[in-house]
């Protein structure tokens, strides 16, 4: 108290001038015709982030391919090679996240959103929940067969050199890369194009939510 | 002689990498240089550093308007400057803003010393605090998971802001999907509780990542659900366009457009308590119970990142709240009530005209206001109520949001196909609704002016003296 | 970690087989609740048994405070043992001094002046109004209401102020002594408490408007650690606990002392949800009346303290001054009604100055006995909400 | 290199198919398998939406439709599948899926 307090009565005056100072340079910049963030504009507008997110430089595009691709494959390799449950899901969620960054390279911002919502918010608490109920500690790990491995190892490097090698062979028929597609226009092919699949999933997921709800109670006398 | 025969052992000084001892010599020094002036003109430095950071801000933005990159990258990185500063001050502010508004109600002082004025410098002097203490991993712990979970749920709620609108055209990416990738950010955070419950290795704070999973997937569907009646409303996932729906004045406000969406607004802000861990919804953490939940074994500037994501996250549930049902940017005031002889000044074209725009018809400023007072109501929730069972947590959320948040939707849904905007049930019910709504916060202003004239009486006879520095 | 615990709990090992088979087989935790916890009340340690949020069963530990409060006792002239029975409930001295003292007043034949006797019910009234306001404010604290807890407190150091103007002491005050009380209160004093009252009582219906009929809070404490009455009286609750189960029994009424039979006043019990003001899901015996028990004794007791002060008569506070009291060879046990229930004294003389045993028979620690029967299939945050019902003192508890 | 096109998406995916695959042959804990599930549908996804994105014409939103719908199966899928874990781990004391035999016929 004491030097402070004095300091801040005999600044009172200037304190509320300055307040007042700080409250016209806010309103000041709130015009509406002052456009700092965006410019107003959509994602076509370009700029840093939609040129990395959106893929519209080729430079930025690259970058952005390289280091969430590979931070994808990185860490989907890492799953195959990590005992602790935990850490799988966590490796998922790391993986699943760089996925969903590539879908905003591939200009699908709405499957990238989803992706997040559905399997980092749903799929992923989904599982670690699934560990904690049947955990017995929380490190617990699987030793990893030999002959797993060895199968695994044999099956998925196989399948990697067809695909390689299907991918590689082929001359893909190409068009010119698509835009990004509004939400709207997503949503109106879903209820008109694609309605039996989209009213088909909607019962599976109504099968779904009561066959979970009927394996997972409790089963009482 | 002292009646203890044990000599004092020589405490160890700290193990400090170079890197540290250099932070702790800068932040030593700059300290020693700033003390001087922080001690003669404590807040007067303060309002002065934020208005000259405001002003600079204005200024680059002219600037980067007059010269704008082939990719606006100057922009953006103004933007993102913007963006983080603003995130990293919420936590400062509303931590000190917190504390003061607990005291408040339970009649105390709360901060007073640090910085001088009601101790503003109070949560900088924390931070600082728990920046210099050990940074502690328990041995047990899973150590990786345990350093990057409070990354993992700081990240996202920063990230959140990338959608979030302070105004028509003060978004850093005004996305078709804003809405959503603001919900899906509120959902990754989560996984960074559970991994610090579940990597902390302690039997209490896997009791929170637990309760944490449980209580997600139990707030997020009625939330989720809240959220899309504005959305089929406006028509649109951008939240650029919902709040710019909203710009007629008081009454055009979302929350007043139908009984539906009044009692969704309601239940939305409900479900955000959860969503942000506030009580009564502070389950993972629940002090009393589980010690400190999640938190139990972090300490020093892990522990205050939880904390810092918790207060953004408190920011974006309400600011998010603002733009879908409070009208987001826009004033109370409808430009149509402005008379012409003010209009005359108001829309002209100079700095003074926008400036007056900006504070009267709505801007960043009222976004922000707008925010911050519904944070500000958390926080009054949260020093009012108990705190609910996590029982009471599923129940409510499964079985009496969840049900009602259906019967809102559908009810939503006929409103928008059924009562035409210009329609007399429509309008009854906007003026229903609004002046309901103001006549309580009306009410709620008398009740503050009355206890602020009984100010002494409430404070009791036997009350001790006026603590210094009020 | 888990291993530790295992050991010292050895009952819990043997229970493990009573699992039921064909119900949910997931892990059961151990957990340690305690002596380091925020819920426990200082030292008190529960071994919680818990499947999930499930607690099957928690099991109290004590001894973590013990003190030889008792065996002191057996080293000391009885006014030198006062100051210690002020540190066995530490948030009731004036009552435990008044225990301890009415003991050796009947063992020794003292009587008491009659100024000291209401002086000694009204500082007994005061400190119970500021053992049950520490209840109160605890309890919302367990049931997570932070506020309740900062206005219990703000009206406590009230209640305090009053006793240092009388004692000089805030908290382990020995002014209640053999033979009265050890001086008399200062001018004005009166006139003070009767201020605070004034203040006091409007205070409590502000109490409950916040907490008491708060939805959340009676949804956490309605017909959570239901004590039917048989079980109460099997267990020897007494006090609060006891009359939450709607047992109408306070020894100030059965078998007064210090004068209360001069004074009109209620004994409130438990009632069952719906009656009065009461919230329909409460059931008598949960944690929702034991607290309220306590809300409405220190309406009973600013009632008291106002009977008493309008009827204190003037004179002397304390009997003949006989600094060493001989205890003759005979033994008393006089039981008292302290805030958290029956406190006990015991006292055997023989003959000399120095007791050749002291026994204290402590509320807490028969409240305490009942947490293992009540807390079966309760959740982890109900152990909190019970665990804050009864109200414990753990200085008292392990003495 | 630096020309982001179909192959480089294609490779990728089938990085992460490759992955899931070993995951789903390897792994004896029930939710390893599961997780290898997961990064199965994953990489048909990013498929699916590189081929829409490169290949001209309407087809993208074909494919985010279908991603989408292959997203909503994939939760279904988790949803059920942590379901009868549980009940595995109720049932047996593990969620080791070799010892699911003792079940079977």
């Amino acid at each position: 108290m004491g030097a402070n307090g004095e300091t801040v009565t005999v600044l009172k005056p200037q304190l509320k001038l300055i307040l007042a100072a700080v409250i016209a340079c806010m309103a000041m910049t709130a015009a509406p015709r002052v456009a700092m963030a965006s410019g107003g504009g959509g994602l076509d507008e370009g700029g840093f982030v939609s040129d990395v997110l959106g893929g519209s430089h080729p430079l930025f595009e690259a970058v952005g391919f390289y280091l969430f691709g590979g931070l994808a494959a990185f860490s989907a390799i890492a799953i195959c090679f990590t005992k602790d449950v935990v850490r799988m899901a966590i490796w998922l969620f790391a993986t699943l996240g760089a996925v969903a960054i590539l879908y905003f390279l591939l200009t699908a911002y709405f499957l990238g959103v989803i992706q997040i919502i559905v399997y980092a918010g749903g799929t992923l608490v989904l599982l670690i929940f699934g560990v904690m109920l049947t955990t017995k500690s929380p490190s617990m790990q699987f030793a990893v067969s030999k002959i797993g491995l060895a199968a695994g190892g044999v099956v998925s490097l196989l399948l990697f050199a067809a695909l390689m090698g299907l991918v590689l062979g082929t001359d893909w028929q190409r068009g010119e890369p698509t835009g990004s597609i509004p939400v709207a226009t997503l949503g109106r092919d879903l209820l008109t194009t694609y309605l039996v699949p989209f009213e088909v999933i909607s019962v599976l997921l109504l099968v779904v939510m009561i066959g979970a709800a009927y394996l997972a109670r409790q089963e009482r006398e | 002689m002292t009646q203890f025969s044990t000599p004092w052992v020589e405490r160890n000084k700290p193990n400090l990498s170079a890197i540290e001892k250099l932070m702790v010599g800068v932040a030593m020094s700059v300290a020693g240089l700033a003390a001087p002036i922080l001690r003669r003109f404590p807040a007067a430095i303060f309002f002065g550093a934020v208005a000259g950071g405001v002003v600079g801000i204005y200024l680059v933005a002219l600037l980067s308007e007059a010269f704008l990159g082939e990719y606006h990258l100057l922009r953006d990185i103004l933007a993102v400057t913007g963006v983080s500063l603003f995130a990293a001050h919420i936590p400062l502010f509303a931590i000190w803003w917190e504390r003061k508004v607990a005291a408040r109600i339970q009649s105390r002082m709360g901060p007073m010393r640090v910085g001088g004025w009601h101790g503003w410098a109070q949560s900088m002097a924390d931070g600082i605090k728990l920046i210099a203490k050990e940074d502690l991993v328990p041995a047990a712990a899973d150590a990786a998971l345990f350093r990057l979970a409070p990354y993992v749920t700081l990240i996202p709620v920063v990230i959140a802001f990338l959608t979030l609108p302070f105004g028509a055209h003060w978004i850093f990416r005004n996305m078709d999907v804003g809405l959503l990738v603001i919900v899906a950010m509120l959902g990754v955070e989560v996984v960074g509780v559970i991994m610090a419950g579940w990597g902390s290795n302690s039997k209490w704070t896997v009791y929170g990542a637990m309760r944490e999973a449980c209580q997600m997937v139990s707030y997020e569907i009625p939330m989720g659900i809240s959220l899309l009646l504005p959305v089929l409303t406006i028509g649109s996932l951008n939240l650029v366009q919902i709040g710019d729906a909203q710009a007629g004045g008081w009454h055009t406000w979302l929350a007043f457009q139908s009984p539906f969406m009044f009692v969704a607004a309601v239940a939305y802000y409900i479900t955000s308590l959860a969503s942000c861990k506030r009580a009564p919804f502070d389950l993972p953490e629940s002090e009393s119970e589980l010690v400190a939940g999640f938190l139990t074994e972090y300490s020093g500037i892990r522990w205050s990142l939880f904390f810092f994501a918790e207060y953004v996250a408190m920011y974006i549930v309400a600011a998010l709240a603002v733009v879908l049902f409070f009208g987001g940017w826009s004033s109370p005031i409808s430009p149509e009530w402005i008379p012409d002889w003010m209009g005359r000044f108001l829309f002209a074209d100079n700095a003074a005209a926008r400036a007056a725009q900006g504070l009267i018809l709505g801007g960043p400023i009222w976004m922000v206001v707008k925010s911050f007072f519904l944070v500000f109501v958390q926080m009054w929730v949260r020093w009012t109520l108990p705190r609910i069972r996590i029982d009471q947590v599923l129940y409510s959320c499964i079985q009496v949001l969840l049900p009602l948040m259906l019967v809102l939707l559908i009810g939503q849904t006929l409103w928008v196909l059924w009562v035409p905007e210009d329609s007399l049930l429509a309008m009854v019910t906007r003026i229903a609704l609004s002046s309901f709504t103001g006549l309580a916060g009306l009410g709620a202003c008398w009740i503050i002016f009355k206890a602020r004239l009984k100010k002494r009486a409430l404070v009791g006879v036997l009350a001790v003296e006026q603590l210094p520095g009020a | 970690m888990a291993d530790t615990v295992l050991e010292s709990a050895p009952d819990l090992l043997m229970d493990i087989d009573r699992v039921e088979q064909g119900d949910v087989e997931t892990e059961e935790l151990l957990i340690n609740m305690g002596p380091q916890h925020p819920a426990t009340h200082g030292v008190l340690r529960l071994v919680l048994r818990a499947d999930g949020e499930m607690v099957i069963e928690a099991v109290p530990h004590i001894g973590y405070l013990h003190r030889c409060a008792e065996k002191i006792g057996e080293n000391l002239q009885p006014y030198q043992y006062i100051p210690y029975t002020d540190r066995m409930d530490y948030l009731a001295g004036m009552n435990n001094n008044q225990a301890y003292s009415i003991a050796v007043e009947r063992i020794a034949g003292m009587e008491v002046p009659e100024r000291a006797q209401y002086l000694r019910v009204i500082f007994a009234e005061l400190n119970r109004i500021a053992s049950h306001l520490v209840a109160f404010g605890t309890y919302g604290l367990d049931i997570g209401a932070f506020t309740a807890f900062l206005y219990s407190f703000r009206e406590r150091e009230m209640v305090l102020d009053l006793c240092e103007a009388a004692c000089g002491a805030r908290l382990t005050y020995s002014y209640i002594t053999i033979g009265g009380v050890h001086d008399d209160v200062p001018d004005g004093w009166f006139d003070r408490c009767l201020e605070f009252l004034d203040y006091f009582d409007p205070k409590i219906d502000e109490y409950n408007q916040l907490l008491s009929f708060n939805q959340i809070f009676v949804k956490r404490t309605a017909k959570v650690g239901v004590v039917s009455a048989e079980d109460a009286i099997a267990f020897g609750l007494t006090g609060p606990c006891l009359r939450g189960s709607g047992v109408k029994w306070d020894l100030r009424k059965s078998t007064p002392y210090d004068g209360y039979e001069k004074f009109d006043f209620d004994i409130p019990i438990g009632r069952p949800g719906g009656t009065d003001e009461i919230p329909h899901s409460v059931v008598v015996g949960d944690s929702w009346c034991r607290y309220y028990v306590r809300l409405e004794e220190m309406k009973q007791s600013v009632n008291l303290i106002r009977q008493a002060i309008r009827n204190c008569p003037e004179g002397a506070t304390l009997a003949k001054k006989n600094k060493t009291v001989k205890l003759p060879d005979d033994e008393v046990y006089v039981e008292i009604e302290n805030p958290r229930g029956q406190l006990g004294f015991y006292i055997r003389g023989d003959g000399s100055s120095i007791p050749a045993r002291v026994k204290a028979r402590g509320p807490s620690f028969c409240n305490l006995s009942i947490v293992r029967h009540i807390s079966n299939n309760c959740l982890i945050a109900d152990v909190a909400a019970i665990v804050g019902s009864l109200d414990v003192v753990m200085g008292e508890v392990d003495r | 290199m630096l020309e982001i096109g179909l192959n480089h998406y294609l490779v990728l995916a089938a990085i992460i198919f490759c992955a899931g695959v070993f995951s789903m042959v390897s792994k004896r804990n029930a939710i390893g398998v599961l997780i290898g599930v997961e990064l199965v549908l994953n990489a048909v996804n990013i498929n699916f939406v590189a081929f829409g994105k490169y290949s001209g014409g309407n087809t993208s939103i074909d494919a985010q439709v279908i991603a989408l719908f292959v997203i909503v199966l994939a939760a279904a899928e988790a949803a059920v599948a942590v379901a009868i874990c549980t009940n595995y781990y109720r049932n047996l004391n593990t969620i080791d899926i070799d010892r699911g035999d003792a079940v079977s016929g």
